[in-house]
C-alpha cells in the first residue's frame, strides 16, 4: 500500500493527551473547551435519545394490537409529540452538534471554535431548554400538538392548557442555542482553518457541517417568528392564527415548513458528512468525486429552501403550486443520488475493513436509499394524497431519520470514540449492536409502509380490529422492543469501553484527516503547533519534503503552560446567562391560571431572569477571553 | 488577534452571518404582514376609513405618513452619523488640524448623535403606537393590529438594542476612549445599525406607502 | 510515500495567508478590499437617500399616480435603490471582502424569493381550478 | 468479514421482498385489507393508482439497483488487498447524475398530468355534498336535498360526487382510502374533491378516516361510506328528508323489568322495524310525524366486520341491567336533559342545537360517536351516561348521575339517572 500510518513518537498513550489539567464538576460547568463541550453534548443528547426512544417504545406497546388501552388518548398525544420533538431537537440535532464541537476544530487544525464562551452558552441553553420541555411529561402535562404543532389546534381556543406553552417556549429557547452555535461554527469554519486548508481540502464532515450551519442560520429565524406569533396569540390575545378574526391556518404551516424542510437536511447532512469520513477510511482510498460530493451537499441545502410545501399537498394549494413544489422536491433526488453513488464508488476497489463503524456506514447507504425512494413517492402530489398522514409517511421519515441520521451518528460514534476517550469501543458488542439495529430497524419500520398504504392514519392512539393492520403493527412493535435491546447493548458498550476499552493510539483506523495526527484524547490545546496542510488527506499524503516540515503533531501529555500555549479562561458566565434566559422565558408560564387551566406570566420572574441574563452578559462581554498575549 | 484563514476578524464574519439570519427573521414578519393585508375582519385599517356597523363609530385610516416620514428621515440620518462615528474611530490616529476636522473626527459626538437619532425614532414610534391605540387599533384588535405592532415592534426592539449598544460604546469612549483596538466592535455595531435602518427602508415602503 | 494521485495543492489567491499570528485583521487591506469611502461620499449618499425618501412620500400624495399601475413598482424600485445604497456604501459591502457579500446576498436572495413565493401562495396568483 | 454475515445482511431484504410479493398477490380481498389503497373504487383512485404503479416500479428498480451495486462492491472487494486510489471519474459521475434525472422525468410527466386531471373542476351535474369537520365527528350535508347526517355518508354509485370541505374548528382531513385521495378541512377556506364511485360496488360500505391530527380523539374521528344504487339512494334521501318518525304507541305501565332480563337488543339487531325497548307509554307528548316508513338504509346484517366498530365497552361505566326504556318519557327527558341545546331532531322545533350531530334519523345509523362504537343499546346507554369516558375529550358532556367528567374533572353537573337514560335510548332508537 502506498500510504502508511505515521509512526507515533509517543509511547505511553495513557498519559499522552490524557492531560486534562482540569477535574471536577466545576471544571465541567465552566469549561469553554470545545472537546469537553462536545462530550457534554454527546452525553446529554444520548440521554435524550433514550428518553425519546422510551417514548417510542410506549407508543409501540400501545399500538401493538387493536384497541389497546395501555395509555390514554391524552397521554398518547403527548407521547408522540414529545417523541418527535425530543428526537428532532433534543437528540439528533445535539448529537450532530456533539460532532461539530468535537470534530470541526480538530479537522481544520484549530485550537478551538471562534467563540468558545458562546459555545458553552449554546450548550447550557440546550440543556436547560431540553429539561424545560421534557419535565412536563412526567406530570402528564407535556405538549400535545404534534411535533409540527399545527394551528389552530395549538391556539388557546383549542389547547387551553399549559401543555403547548411548554412547547412554544421550549422551542424558542432551543432556537437560541442552535442559532448561537450556528454563527459560531460558521465563523470557525470560514476563519480558523489551518494554513493550507483551503475550502476544497476540508474534510467532508466539516463541509457538510458548513452547509448545515447555513441552513440553521436561515431556517431558525423563520420558526422563531412563527412561534412568537403563537406565543403572542396564546398570551397576549393577538390574532395571527385566530380563525374568527380572519386568520389563516395555513400561515403557520408555511412558516413551519419553510423551517421544517431545511430542518430535515439539518438532521441528515452531518450524518452524510460522517459517512463520507468513514467510507474512505475503511476503504483506505480517497472519497470518490470529492468535489461533486461537496457541490451536491450545497445543492441539497439550497434546494431544501424551495420545497417546503410538499408537506402540504393535502391543503388544497391548487394544481400550479402543487406542480412547482413537486418538481423542486424531485430535483433533490439528483444530488442525493450523486452522494449515494459516490459512496458506493468509494467502497469499490477499496481495501475494505468491516469495523462496526463501516457497517453502520454501509447500513446508512442501504437504508437511507429506501427512505429516499419513499420520499420521491411522496413528492408526487396525487400519490401523496393517498399517503400523507398515514404510516407510509412514518415509514419514510424513520428510514431517513433512523436509517440516515442515526445510522450515520452511530457509525460516527464508533469511529470517533477512540479520539474522544482514547479507547476503542468493543468491536464484538459493536457488531451485535449493528446487526440487532439493522434487523430490528427494518422490522420496526418496514411494515409501516404496508400499514400506511393499507389505510392506517398516523397519530391515532388506537385502531380497530379487522382493519388489516394488526399483523404489521405487531411486527413493528416487536421490532421496536428489539431496537430497545440493541440500544441497551450500545449503551453498555459505550459505558464499559470508556473505562475498559483497549487503548487506541492517535490513529487506530489509519484515517487520513488532521484530527488523527494528535493524541487520543487530544490535549486541551489540540495542536501543539498550528499544522500546515498540503492536501485533503494529510495523514496519507506524507511527502519527502514533509520530513523537515512535519504536519503531524504528536506531543507528550504536557499542560498548555508547559507548552507556552495560551488557553481561554474557564468561566461560569455563559451558564449564568443561559440560566437567566431560561428563567426569563419560564416566567411566562410560572403561574397557573385557574380560569382556563392555562398559564399566566409572572412578571417578576421574567424580570429577574432578564436581569440575571443581561448582567451576566455584560460581565461576559467586558471580560477578556484569555490572558493577554506575551510572546508568540 | 489570532491568525485567521481569511485574514478577517471572526467577529465581523459572525455579525454578517447574523445579519443574513436577520434577513430571514424580517422576511417572515414582513411576509405575514403582506399576507394578512386587507384580510382584517374589523377596522381600523391602514389606509381606508371604516365604520363599525354595530356602534357606528368611524375609524379613519390609521397610518400617519407625515409623522412616519419624519421618523424615517431621522433614522436615515442616524446611519450617516454612524458611518461618521466609525470613521472617527478608524481615524483616531490621524492628526486633526482644524476645528472642522476635530468635529468630524469626534467619535463621541457621532456616537451620541446616532444614539440620539435612534432614541428620537423610538420616541416617534412610542407616539405612533399610543396614538394608534387611542384611535382604536390595539395588537388584539384585528389582523392589521397584530401584524403591524409585531412587525414594527420587532424593529423597534432592534433599534432599542442598537441604542443600548451605542450607549455602551459611548460610555467606553468617555471612560477610556475608543481606540483602534475597538474599531471592530464599532464596526459591528455600525453594521447592525445600518441593517436595522435598511429594514426600516423596506418597512416604510411596503407597510406605510404601498396601499 | 508520495502519492502520484494527489492533486497539486491548489492555493486560491484569496486564501493566501498573511503571516501567522499577526494582529493585522483590523487594518490589513485585503487584496479584495477597495479603499473605503470618505466623508464626502457619505454626505452625498445621505443626500441621495434623503432625496429618494422625499420622492417616495411625494408620489404617495399624487392621487393620479397612486391610482396608476406605476405606483407600486416605482416605490419598490426606489426603496430597493435606497436599500442597495445603504448596504453598499454605509455597510461597505462594495469595498469589503467578497465573503461578506456572499454572507449577505445569499440569505437576502432566499428571503426575497420566499416572500415572493408566499405572495403567490396566498394571493390570487395561486391558481385554483375550482 | 465472513460470508455468513453478508448473507444475514441480505436476509431482511429477501424477507421483505417475499412479504411484498405475498401482499401484492392477495390484495384482491377487500375484507382482508378493507382500507387498501391498491384497489381503487373510483376513477380518481385509479388515476392515483396508475401513478403509484409507475412510482412503485421505478422505485423498486432504483432500490434493487442501488442495493445490488452496494452488495456487489462489498462482496467483490471484501478481501481486496490493495486499495486502488481513484479520486473520481467524470464520465461516471455525469452518468449517474443523468440516470436519476431521466427516471425523474418519467415520474414527473405523469405526475403533472395527473395533478391537473384530478384537480380539474367537477362536472356540473355532480352530487354536491358539504363536509363539515367537527372535533371529533363529521357532518354531511346534501344541499340539493336538505338532508343532514353525521358520520355516515350515502353515495349513489355511477354519479360523480363533489365534496366541499370546511371545518367548524381545527383542521381535519377527509379520507376514504378505497375512493382515493384525501383533502384537508381548513377554517376560512373551502376545499374540493370529487370522484365517481364505480357502479359495481353497490351496495357496499367503506371506511373513512380523519387523517389530520385534530386533538384528543383524533383516533375516533372515523366515518362510513355507503355506496348504494341510485334507487336505494333516492329512497334513503326520502327517508332522511322526512322529519323524525316517532310512533307513540299506547300507554303502558311504568317500566320495571326483572333484573334477570338482559338489556334489550339493539334496534339494529332486527331490522326493520323498530324494536322498542319496552312497551311505550302513552303520555302522548309526541307531536311527531307518525307512520312514515323509514327510507332505505344499509341493512345491519349486511354490515361487513371491518365496518362494525370492535371497540369494547369501557369497563368503568356501569349501567343498571334490565331497565326498560320508554320512548315517550325519553323524549321528555331528551328535552329537559339539555340534549336539545346541542342536537337537532327535525320535526321537534325545540331540538335545534347544532353543536352535536343531527339526530333526526339517528336510529338508521350503524355507528356512534364518529364511528367509535356500534349503535346498539349497550353502547348508546353508556354513551349518554358518560360520553367523555367513552370518547376522550368529547365535546358532549358527561351526563349520568354521579359520573365523573374527566374533562371538567368533577362530577357531572347535569345528571340523568339510568332509568332516564334508558328512556332516552328508547326514544333515540325510534328515530329512524
Ligand atoms: C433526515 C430527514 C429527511 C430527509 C433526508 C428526507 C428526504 C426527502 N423527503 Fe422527507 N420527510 C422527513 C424527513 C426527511 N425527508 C420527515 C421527518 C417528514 C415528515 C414530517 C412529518 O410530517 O412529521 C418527511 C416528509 C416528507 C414529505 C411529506 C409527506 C407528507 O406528509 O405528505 C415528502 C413529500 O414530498 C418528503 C419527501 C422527501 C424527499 C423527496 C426527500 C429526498 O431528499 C430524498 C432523496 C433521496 C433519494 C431519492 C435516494 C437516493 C437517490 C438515488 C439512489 C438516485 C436515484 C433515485 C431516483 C431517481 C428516485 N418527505
Ligand atoms: C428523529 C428521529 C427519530 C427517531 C430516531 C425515532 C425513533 C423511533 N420512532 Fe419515531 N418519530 C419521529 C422521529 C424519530 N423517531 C418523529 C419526528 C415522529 C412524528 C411525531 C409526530 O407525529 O408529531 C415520530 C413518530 C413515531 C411514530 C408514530 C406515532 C404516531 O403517529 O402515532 C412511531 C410509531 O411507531 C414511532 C416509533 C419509533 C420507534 C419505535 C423508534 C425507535 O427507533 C426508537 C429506538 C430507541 C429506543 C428503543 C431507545 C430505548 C432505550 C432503552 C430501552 C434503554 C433503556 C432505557 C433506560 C435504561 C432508561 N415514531
Ligand atoms: C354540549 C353539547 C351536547 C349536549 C348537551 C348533548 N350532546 Fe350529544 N353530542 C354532542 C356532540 C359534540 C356529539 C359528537 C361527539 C363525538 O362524536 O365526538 C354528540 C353525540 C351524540 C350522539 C351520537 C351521535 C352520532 O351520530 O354519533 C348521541 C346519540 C347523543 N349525542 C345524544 C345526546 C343526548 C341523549 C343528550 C342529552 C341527554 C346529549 N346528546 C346532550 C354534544 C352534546
Ligand atoms: Cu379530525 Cu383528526
Ligand atoms: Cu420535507
Amino acid at each position: 500500500m502506498t500510504t502508511a500510518a505515521i509512526t507515533p513518537h509517543v509511547t505511553d498513550y495513557k498519559t499522552a493527551g490524557a492531560y486534562t489539567g482540569q477535574k471536577g464538576i466545576w471544571s465541567w460547568l465552566t469549561t469553554v473547551d470545545h472537546k469537553r463541550i462536545g462530550k457534554l453534548y454527546l452525553f446529554t443528547a444520548l440521554f435524550f435519545f433514550m428518553v425519546g426512544g422510551l417514548e417510542a417504545v410506549v407508543i409501540r406497546a400501545q399500538l401493538g394490537g387493536p384497541n389497546r388501552s395501555l395509555v390514554s388518548a391524552e397521554f398518547y398525544n403527548q407521547l408522540f409529540t414529545m417523541h418527535g420533538t425530543t428526537m428532532v431537537f433534543l437528540a439528533i440535532m445535539p448529537l450532530s452538534a456533539a460532532f461539530f464541537n468535537f470534530l470541526i476544530p480538530l479537522q481544520i487544525g484549530a485550537r478551538d471554535v471562534a467563540f468558545p464562551r458562546l459555545n458553552a452558552f449554546s450548550y447550557w441553553v440546550y440543556l436547560f431548554g431540553g429539561i424545560f420541555i421534557t419535565v412536563p411529561i412526567f406530570f402528564a402535562l407535556a405538549p400535545n400538538g404534534g411535533w409540527f404543532g399545527y394551528t389552530p389546534l395549538t391556539t388557546k381556543a383549542y389547547s387551553p392548557g399549559i401543555n403547548i406553552d411548554f412547547w412554544v417556549i421550549g422551542l424558542l429557547i432551543l432556537g437560541v442555542s442552535s442559532l448561537a452555535a450556528a454563527f459560531n461554527f460558521l465563523t470557525t469554519i470560514i476563519n480558523l482553518r489551518a494554513p493550507g486548508m483551503t475550502l476544497m481540502r476540508m474534510p467532508m464532515f466539516t463541509w457538510m457541517s458548513f452547509v448545515v450551519q447555513f441552513l440553521l442560520v436561515l431556517a431558525f429565524p423563520v420558526i422563531t417568528i412563527a412561534l412568537v406569533f403563537l406565543l403572542f396569540d396564546r398570551f397576549f390575545g393577538t390574532n395571527f392564527y385566530t380563525v374568527t378574526a380572519g386568520g389563516d391556518p395555513l400561515l403557520w404551516q408555511h412558516l413551519f415548513w419553510i423551517f421544517g424542510h431545511p430542518e430535515v437536511y439539518i438532521l441528515v447532512l452531518p450524518a452524510f458528512g460522517l459517512v463520507s469520513e468513514l467510507l474512505p477510511t475503511y476503504s483506505q482510498k480517497p472519497l470518490f468525486g470529492y468535489a461533486v460530493v461537496v457541490y451536491s451537499g450545497i445543492l441539497i441545502g439550497f434546494l431544501g429552501f424551495g420545497v417546503w410545501a410538499h408537506h402540504m399537498f393535502a391543503v388544497g394549494m391548487g394544481p400550479v403550486a402543487d406542480t412547482v413544489f413537486s418538481l423542486t422536491t424531485m430535483l433533490i433526488a439528483i444530488p442525493t443520488g450523486v452522494k449515494i453513488f459516490n459512496w458506493i464508488a468509494t467502497v469499490a476497489q477499496g481495501k475494505l475493513k468491516f469495523t462496526t463503524a463501516m457497517l453502520f456506514a454501509l447500513g446508512l447507504i442501504s437504508l437511507f436509499t429506501i427512505g429516499g425512494i419513499s420520499g420521491i413517492m411522496h413528492s408526487s402530489p396525487p400519490a401523496n394524497l393517498q399517503q400523507t398522514d398515514t404510516y407510509f409517511i412514518v415509514a419514510h421519515f424513520h428510514y431517513v431519520l433512523f436509517g440516515g441520521s442515526i445510522m450515520g451518528i452511530f457509525g460516527g460514534i464508533y469511529h470517533y470514540f477512540p479520539k474522544m476517550f482514547g479507547r476503542l469501543m468493543h468491536e464484538g458488542l459493536g457488531k451485535i449492536h449493528f446487526w440487532l439495529t439493522f434487523i430490528a430497524m427494518n422490522l420496526t419500520f418496514f411494515p409501516m409502509h404496508y400499514a400506511g398504504l393499507l389505510g392506517m392514519p398516523r397519530r391515532i392512539y388506537t385502531y380497530d380490529a379487522n382493519q388489516g393492520w394488526d399483523l404489521f403493527n405487531a411486527i413493528s412493535t416487536g421490532g421496536a422492543y428489539l431496537l430497545g435491546v440493541a440500544i441497551i447493548v450500545f449503551i453498555w458498550n459505550f459505558l464499559s469501553s470508556m473505562k475498559r476499552g483497549a487503548i487506541a493510539g492517535p490513529n487506530p483506523w489509519n484515517a487520513p484527516t488532521l484530527e488523527w495526527s494528535i493524541p487520543s484524547p487530544p490535549p486541551e490545546y489540540n495542536f501543539a503547533q498550528t499544522p500546515e496542510v498540503h492536501s485533503r488527506y494529510p495523514m496519507w499524503d506524507q511527502r519527502a519534503s514533509d520530513v523537515d516540515h512535519p504536519k503531524v503533531n504528536l506531543t507528550e501529555g504536557k499542560s498548555p503552560e508547559q507548552m507556552g500555549i495560551i488557553m481561554p479562561y474557564n468561566t461560569i458566565k455563559p451558564l449564568v446567562v443561559a440560566l437567566g434566559l431560561v428563567v426569563m422565558f419560564s416566567g411566562l408560564i410560572a403561574s397557573r391560571d385557574p380560569a382556563t387551566g392555562g398559564s399566566k406570566p409572572v412578571l417578576w420572574v421574567m424580570f429577574a431572569g432578564a436581569a440575571v441574563m443581561i448582567g451576566a452578559l455584560y460581565s461576559w462581554l467586558l471580560s477578556p477571553l484569555e490572558p493577554e498575549h506575551h510572546a508568540h | 488577534m489570532h491568525y485567521t484563514a481569511t485574514g478577517l476578524d471572526n467577529r465581523k464574519i459572525a455579525i454578517w452571518a447574523f445579519i443574513g439570519s436577520e434577513c430571514m427573521l424580517f422576511m417572515s414578519l414582513i411576509s405575514t404582514y403582506l399576507i394578512y393585508k386587507g384580510k382584517s375582519v374589523v377596522g381600523p385599517f391602514p389606509h381606508e376609513a371604516w365604520t363599525d356597523p354595530m356602534t357606528g363609530r368611524v375609524f379613519h385610516g390609521i397610518l400617519d405618513i407625515p409623522v412616519t416620514s419624519a421618523s424615517t428621515f431621522v433614522l436615515l440620518m442616524s446611519s450617516l452619523f454612524m458611518v461618521l462615528a466609525l470613521a472617527a474611530v478608524q481615524n483616531k490616529h490621524v492628526p486633526k488640524h482644524t476645528t472642522g476636522d476635530r468635529i468630524l473626527g469626534s467619535s463621541r459626538l457621532w456616537l451620541f448623535m446616532t444614539a440620539l437619532a435612534g432614541t428620537t425614532f423610538l420616541g416617534f414610534q412610542a407616539f405612533e403606537f399610543t396614538s394608534f391605540v387611542h384611535e382604536g387599533l390595539t395588537i388584539r384588535r384585528n389582523l392589521f393590529g397584530s401584524t403591524f405592532f409585531t412587525l414594527t415592534g420587532f424593529h423597534g426592539a432592534h433599534v432599542t438594542a442598537g441604542v443600548l449598544w451605542l450607549l455602551t460604546l459611548l460610555a467606553i469612549d468617555f471612560k477610556r476612549g475608543l481606540t483602534a483596538a475597538d474599531e471592530m466592535v464599532v464596526d459591528m455595531c455600525a453594521l447592525y445599525w445600518h441593517f436595522v435602518d435598511v429594514v426600516w427602508i423596506a418597512i416604510f415602503t411596503l407597510i406605510y406607502l404601498i396601499r | 510515500m508520495a502519492d502520484p494521485h494527489t492533486p497539486a495543492p491548489v492555493i486560491d489567491p484569496s486564501h493566501a495567508l498573511p503571516p501567522a499570528g499577526e494582529s493585522t485583521a483590523g487594518h490589513a487591506h485585503h487584496p479584495d478590499e477597495k479603499p473605503h469611502p470618505t466623508w464626502k461620499q457619505y454626505k452625498w449618499v445621505a443626500l441621495i437617500l434623503a432625496v429618494i425618501t422625499i420622492a417616495e412620500v411625494w408620489i404617495y400624495y399624487i392621487p393620479a399616480f397612486v391610482a396608476s399601475r406605476l405606483f407600486v413598482p416605482s416605490l419598490l424600485i426606489m426603496s430597493a435603490i435606497k436599500f442597495a445604497i445603504v448596504v453598499m456604501f454605509y455597510m461597505h459591502l462594495r469595498y469589503d471582502h467578497k465573503l461578506f457579500r456572499v454572507l449577505f446576498t445569499g440569505p437576502l436572495i432566499i428571503a426575497i424569493t420566499s416572500v415572493i413565493a408566499l405572495m403567490f401562495l396566498f394571493g390570487q396568483v395561486a391558481l385554483r381550478l375550482q | 468479514m465472513k460470508g455468513s454475515s453478508r448473507l444475514r445482511r441480505l436476509l431482511p431484504y429477501l424477507a421483505f421482498t417475499a412479504l411484498a410479493l405475498t401482499l401484492v398477490a392477495c390484495t384482491g380481498e377487500t375484507t382482508q385489507y378493507p382500507n387498501s389503497t391498491f384497489e381503487p373504487k373510483t376513477e380518481l383512485g385509479r388515476a392515483i393508482d396508475d401513478l403509484w404503479d409507475i412510482l412503485l416500479l421505478l422505485g423498486t428498480i432504483v432500490f434493487v439497483l442501488v442495493e445490488l451495486a452496494l452488495a456487489f462492491v462489498v462482496w467483490k472487494y471484501r478481501n481486496n488487498k490493495e486499495a486502488k486510489h481513484t479520486h473520481g471519474n467524470t464520465k461516471l459521475e455525469i452518468l449517474w447524475t443523468m440516470i436519476p434525472a431521466v427516471i425523474l422525468v418519467f415520474i414527473a410527466v405523469p405526475t403533472v398530468r395527473t395533478i391537473f386531471e384530478t384537480q380539474a373542476p367537477a362536472p356540473g351535474d355532480a352530487l354536491k355534498v358539504d363536509v363539515i369537520g367537527h372535533q371529533w365527528w363529521w357532518e354531511f350535508r346534501y344541499p340539493e336535498y336538505g338532508v343532514t347526517t353525521a358520520n355516515e355518508l350515502y353515495l349513489p354509485v355511477g354519479r360523480t360526487v363533489s365534496f366541499s370541505l370546511t371545518t367548524k374548528d381545527v383542521i381535519h382531513s377527509f379520507w376514504i382510502p378505497q375512493m382515493g385521495a384525501k383533502r384537508d378541512l381548513i377554517a376560512n377556506r373551502t376545499n374540493y374533491i370529487w370522484f365517481t364511485p364505480d357502479t359495481a360496488i353497490a351496495p357496499s360500505v367503506w371506511n373513512g378516516f380523519c387523517t389530520e391530527y385534530c386533538g384528543t380523539s383524533h383516533a375516533f374521528m372515523r366515518f362510513r361510506v355507503f355506496t348504494v344504487t341510485p334507487e336505494q339512494f333516492e329512497s334513503w334521501v326520502a327517508g332522511q328528508k322526512a322529519t323524525a318518525a316517532f310512533n307513540a304507541g299506547p300507554a303502558a305501565p311504568a317500566p320495571s323489568a326483572p333484573d334477570s332480563q338482559p338489556p334489550a337488543a339493539s334496534p339494529l339487531d332486527t331490522n326493520p322495524p323498530a324494536q322498542p325497548i319496552g312497551p311505550p307509554t302513552g303520555t302522548g307528548t309526541a307531536q311527531l310525524a307518525g307512520g312514515v316508513a323509514p327510507g332505505y338504509f344499509f341493512p345491519h346484517e349486511s354490515m361487513p366486520e371491518y365496518a362494525v366498530p370492535q371497540r369494547p365497552l369501557p369497563a368503568n361505566i356501569s349501567f343498571t341491567r334490565g331497565l326498560t326504556g320508554d320512548p315517550a318519557r325519553g323524549q321528555t327527558a331528551f328535552m329537559l336533559g339539555g340534549c336539545i341545546g346541542c342536537h337537532t331532531v327535525r320535526g321537534n322545533p325545540m331540538a335545534a342545537g347544532t353543536i352535536g350531530p343531527d339526530l333526526t334519523h339517528f336510529a338508521t345509523r350503524h355507528t356512534l360517536a364518529g364511528g367509535t362504537y356500534p349503535n346498539t343499546t349497550d353502547y348508546l346507554a353508556r354513551w349518554i351516561k358518560n360520553a367523555r369516558v367513552m370518547k376522550p375529550g368529547s365535546i358532549m358532556p358527561t351526563l349520568g348521575k354521579g359520573e365523573y367528567d374527566p374533562v371538567l374533572k368533577r362530577t357531572a353537573p347535569v345528571s340523568l339517572d339510568d332509568q332516564q337514560i334508558a328512556d332516552i335510548v328508547a326514544y333515540l332508537q325510534q328515530l329512524r
